[in-house]
């Protein structure tokens, strides 16, 4: 059994990737995505210190987190399909301006 | 050498070695040729006899014209992905045979090894888990052939794929309730083990729940792309699907991977329902039994149930035409999915009050099976009737026409 | 535009229990193709052996590969007057005429060539010969390995009335419904071909 | 964790900031590959560093350097690629990945989740939306990145800020293997009803960490499990709401043509 350090680093580096994923592209489907690999990061994350408190309650956390994953991705490709009819684009710099 | 054979990690390859190259692939290639010799026997035909004696040899001939056909990739396809659906397919009809119980325990010297290639904790949710990642090599394909039909052929397998997941994972908590395990060699053990109810009647999962087992072999059937839910390959009359662009041995393995599909989704149900290798009054298939002899019967009733399982699904096949795309939808989100929810709520009921074992549990599935039947009787809207919710297509009389009524 | 009372509105029928349950009408289909499976498994199967076994046509109605007939001096009996490749719908007879080198006819075909590809297997040349020199046969197998092999020429067209010279084509107007219509080519001149066996 | 061990990790992760940075789509010259080297040496380098300076021998694993090395990369590619589809694709590539990584930590039951809920339906739909919403060819929104260069720096300054602090956990040791070991325990204080039958064959199954899962769901956080359940029907009512949204359509409806006209002169679609 592997030590737990490294599923942290590797989990934040993932985090990290997400939000840089999130913060450069301009793909409303791509920044979602981005989001969801910020999500991985995070189970990676909590399984590992769960396991360093020697407990079966980060993974369970775990699952629930896999709970709100799955709603934000129900709501967002809602959104993203709203707002592609409504524009046209996926750009999210169309969406800039305050104004529908 | 012999030490690392014996050992249950070097027995597992061997037989993951064994089962895929000697059993699968082979049994697969002849798959097809029974498909054929039944479709000709049930159309009055003799079937292909003409490759080796009875044409034995057809499934090598077949072969042989896949790899010699020119292995053509259209130029307006997106190339890495083109060539990576079929090898997605293919695999993922594979992999899940790694958890199936073949033949329990194998006494070799004084070691017990599991005639199983792997015994996760979670083997019934890793076949669903790999199950579910098959329907990526159809969008794969569909998608990267730059094809309208191609697409939208693969927008229908998928949405089928998904809906029939739902009742399939229902059937498979029936079962999980009341097993109580998520590992298939104990529910296999538990099956062959006990009493004989009645008598006669072995503890085996369909006389349980014969309602669940045979909504699981409906999914088996959507999941696994076969008639009468094979839209997602109409050639007739949706000119194909996700593979219209494909050819030669690329548009073999999605040809092939649909009978891998067919015998992993019938090693499953014969695991779950039908006692896995068990036999009644046979003493070699009852779990005690670990010699050679008796794995090897163990290996040939479970083959045998698969075998029995294939042919129900092939002359189903040349039997019932297929479904329209929306009576394929409303079986499976206004038939099954509420007939499996009420399962669901039965097998939680029984096993609350520690009946799940009772012949309580076969009356609770004909009650619901005639709840549904009674509620579909009078349905308006039956899963053979015409598409509805479309009132414009439909010619109305109009004031000054011709009565229909007296016209016809 | 369609009249209205051009449109004829077809209900759709009305299911009994057991079609709308579908269940008892799948057990029905299953019932039926399993006893036909046992059917053939018991019982030979209506299908023909091609190569080995040949399919016995019914000689009254078929129309296969032509033949050119020979008098009774082994002669070729075409008189080359054109009137099959004018009859021809599908324009695959070519003749090219010569001086004919017997006394009893002026001309004869020097080249016969058919195409068996183009030919529809209609039966007009046999119709509108004169003297019954052009002729269908029942043979079906007609194959060969490049387009160049299925136009037959003269030599051809002999051979196969050397092989089937036995074989009395039908020309029956009984059965061609030509007689008694009314609308018959008056091109095509009455024949007395052999009565059908 | 050394003090060299967090310095060589801040190196490794300005390398991997340089490599995104220049795989990131942009409209000018391409510097994929050059980004592509740069992003694989980090990972390496990441891995190498793992290896050598947090990773105990003893309790190093293989499969961890395999699984992470493909959940790296298949996580950069999913930011970097100009193409959706692939992004999606190389998605489903790191859940898998990330679902051996539980594995890897024991937990089994999370991971098949993971993969049957992300890869074999959110993704799906995820897939369904790009390729429909797809327009021909790749739009501009695709080949440019917005902010590439702040959005690599504020992402991997994060990074090294979470992975220089992860050396002050305690290593892989007693604490972690004990509580995975010992967990029967925790099973046994509380009653299940599924796992009280008398099957004898049943003996086996109160170790697996789905029992286990199981009962610290159903009974310790049975109400989170009704909350969820309640967010998720919420969840699907707003997807509803949000995406049945009546389109106007332009041309004539059909109900408004003439008997005989249908078909005729309006489109099907």
């Amino acid at each position: 059994m592997a030590g737990v350090t490294e599923y942290v680093i590797v989990g934040a580096a993932l985090f990290a990737l997400g939000l840089v994923g999130f913060l450069s592209r301009r793909n409303l489907i791509v920044m979602f995505l981005s989001t969801e690999i910020m999500f991985q990061g995070v189970l990676v994350n909590v399984v590992a210190v769960g396991r360093l408190h020697g407990g079966l309650e980060g993974q369970a956390f775990g699952l629930f987190l896999l709970v709100i994953a799955a709603v934000e991705a129900g709501l967002a490709l809602g959104l993203i399909v709203l707002l592609f009819r409504r524009r046209g684009t996926l750009d999210a710099d169309a969406w800039s301006a305050m104004r529908g | 050498m012999w030490d690392f054979l014996t050992s249950q990690f070097g027995f597992s390859i061997a037989l993951a070695a064994f089962i895929m190259l000697g059993v699968i692939l082979p049994s697969v290639a002849y798959c097809i040729y029974f498909e054929r010799k039944i479709s000709a026997w049930i159309q009055d035909r003799k079937g292909p006899n003409r490759v080796g004696p009875l044409g034995l040899l057809q499934p090598v001939a077949d072969g042989a014209k896949f790899f010699l056909k020119e292995d053509f990739i259209p130029g307006h396809v997106d190339k890495p992905l083109f060539l990576a659906a079929p090898a997605i397919i293919f695999i993922v009809s594979l992999v899940g045979f790694a958890a199936i119980p073949w033949g329990g325990q194998w006494q070799i010297g004084d070691k017990l090894l599991e005639v199983q290639v792997a015994r996760p904790d979670i083997g019934l949710l890793y076949i669903i888990g790999v199950a579910s990642m098959a329907v990526y090599g159809v969008v794969v394909g569909g998608w990267a052939s730059n094809n309208k039909f191609a697409f939208f052929g693969a927008i229908r397998a998928t949405a089928q794929m998904i809906s029939y997941e739902i009742p399939m994972g229902l059937c498979i908590l029936v079962v999980v309730l009341t097993m109580g395990t998520l590992r298939l060699e104990t529910i296999t053990s538990l099956q062959a083990g006990g009493e004989y109810w009645i008598g006669f009647i072995p503890q085996w999962n369909v006389f349980l729940h014969p309602l669940a087992f045979v909504v699981l072999f409906i999914t088996a059937l959507a999941e696994a792309n076969r008639m009468p839910f094979d839209l997602a390959e109409a050639e007739q009359e949706l000119v194909g699907g996700y593979h219209v662009e494909y050819s030669a041995l690329k548009f073999g393995m999605f040809f092939l991977a649909e009978y891998a599909h067919m015998i992993t989704g019938s090693a499953f149900i014969a695991v779950l329902f039908l006692g896995g290798w068990h036999f009644p009054y046979l003493p070699w298939t009852q779990p005690e039994a670990t010699g050679f002899f008796a794995v090897m019967c163990k290996m040939a009733v479970i083959g045998g149930k698969i075998v029995a399982m294939l042919f129900v699904m092939m002359w189903i096949r040349w039997t019932i035409p297929r479904f329209r795309f929306d009576q394929l939808m409303r079986l499976a989100w206004l038939r099954l999915i509420p007939m499996m929810l009420a399962m669901f709520v039965l097998a939680v009921l029984l096993l609350y009050f520690r009946l799940h074992r009772s012949a309580l549990a076969p009356a609770g599935n004909l009650l619901i099976l005639g709840a549904t039947l009674w509620i579909a009787a009078r349905s308006t809207a039956p899963i053979t009737g015409r598409q509805l919710n479309m009132p414009e297509i439909r010619n109305e009389p109009t004031q000054t026409g011709a009565m229909p009524a007296e016209a016809v | 535009m369609i009249k209205d009372e051009d449109i004829l509105n077809i209900e759709e029928p009305v299911l009994s229990a057991a079609e709308r349950l579908y269940i008892p009408q799948i057990l029905g289909g299953l019932k039926i193709t399993i006893g036909h499976l046992a059917k053939s498994l018991t019982k030979s199967t209506v299908t023909i052996q091609y190569p080995e076994e040949k399919l016995e046509v019914r000689k009254e109605v078929y129309r296969g590969v032509h033949r050119l007939n020979r008098d009774e001096n082994g002669r070729v009996a075409c008189v080359a007057c054109f009137m099959c490749s004018t009859a021809c719908p599908a324009d695959c007879i070519h003749i090219e005429a010569g001086d004919s080198p017997w006394d009893d006819r002026e001309k004869y075909p020097i080249k016969f060539d058919l195409d068996e590809l183009r030919c529809i297997f209609c039966g007009m040349c046999e119709e509108a010969c004169p003297v019954d020199a052009i002729e269908l046969t029942h043979e079906y197998d007609l194959v060969g390995r490049t387009r160049e092999q299925m136009i037959l020429d003269k030599e051809e067209l002999l051979a196969i009335y050397d092989r089937t010279v036995q074989d009395k084509p039908r020309k029956n107007p009984r059965i061609t419904g030509y007689a008694g219509t009314g609308n018959r080519p008056s091109a095509a001149p009455k024949t007395d071909g052999p009565e059908a066996s | 964790m050394s003090t060299a061990t967090t310095y060589a990790l801040y190196l490794v992760f300005a390398l991997g900031g340089a490599g995104v940075y220049f795989m990131l789509p942009r409209t000018g010259r391409s510097r994929v590959l050059s980004g592509a080297v740069l992003a694989s040496l980090a990972v390496f380098a990441l891995l190498a560093v793992l290896a050598f300076g947090v990773i105990d021998p003893a309790h190093g694993s293989g499969y961890f350097y395999l699984f992470a090395v493909i959940a790296l990369l298949g996580a950069g590619r999913v930011i970097t690629h100009p193409k959706p589809t692939y992004s999606a694709l190389y998605f489903v590539l790191v859940a898998v990945a990330v679902a051996a990584l539980l594995v890897l930590q024991g937990a089994e039951f999370l991971a098949v989740a993971l993969v049957i809920i992300y890869a074999g339906a959110i993704l799906i739909t995820y897939a369904f939306v790009i390729m429909l919403a797809q327009q021909s060819g790749s739009p501009i929104y695709d080949r440019q990145s917005r902010e590439p260069f702040i959005a690599v720096f504020a992402g991997f300054v994060l990074m090294a800020a979470i992975a220089g602090r992860a050396g002050e956990l305690p290593l892989a040791g007693e604490t972690v293997d004990a509580a995975l070991t010992a967990p029967a325990a925790l099973a046994a204080q509380t009653e299940s009803p599924a796992n009280q039958q008398d099957d004898s064959a049943q003996e086996g199954a109160d170790e697996s960490n789905s029992l286990r899962m199981g009962v610290i769901i159903m009974v310790n956080y049975v109400v989170v499990v009704q909350i969820a359940g309640v967010l998720l029907l919420i969840a699907m009512i707003g997807a509803i709401a949000l995406s049945r949204k009546k389109v106007p359509s332009d041309g004539p409806r059909a109900a408004d043509v003439p008997l005989g006209e249908i078909g005729r002169k309006v489109k099907p679609y």
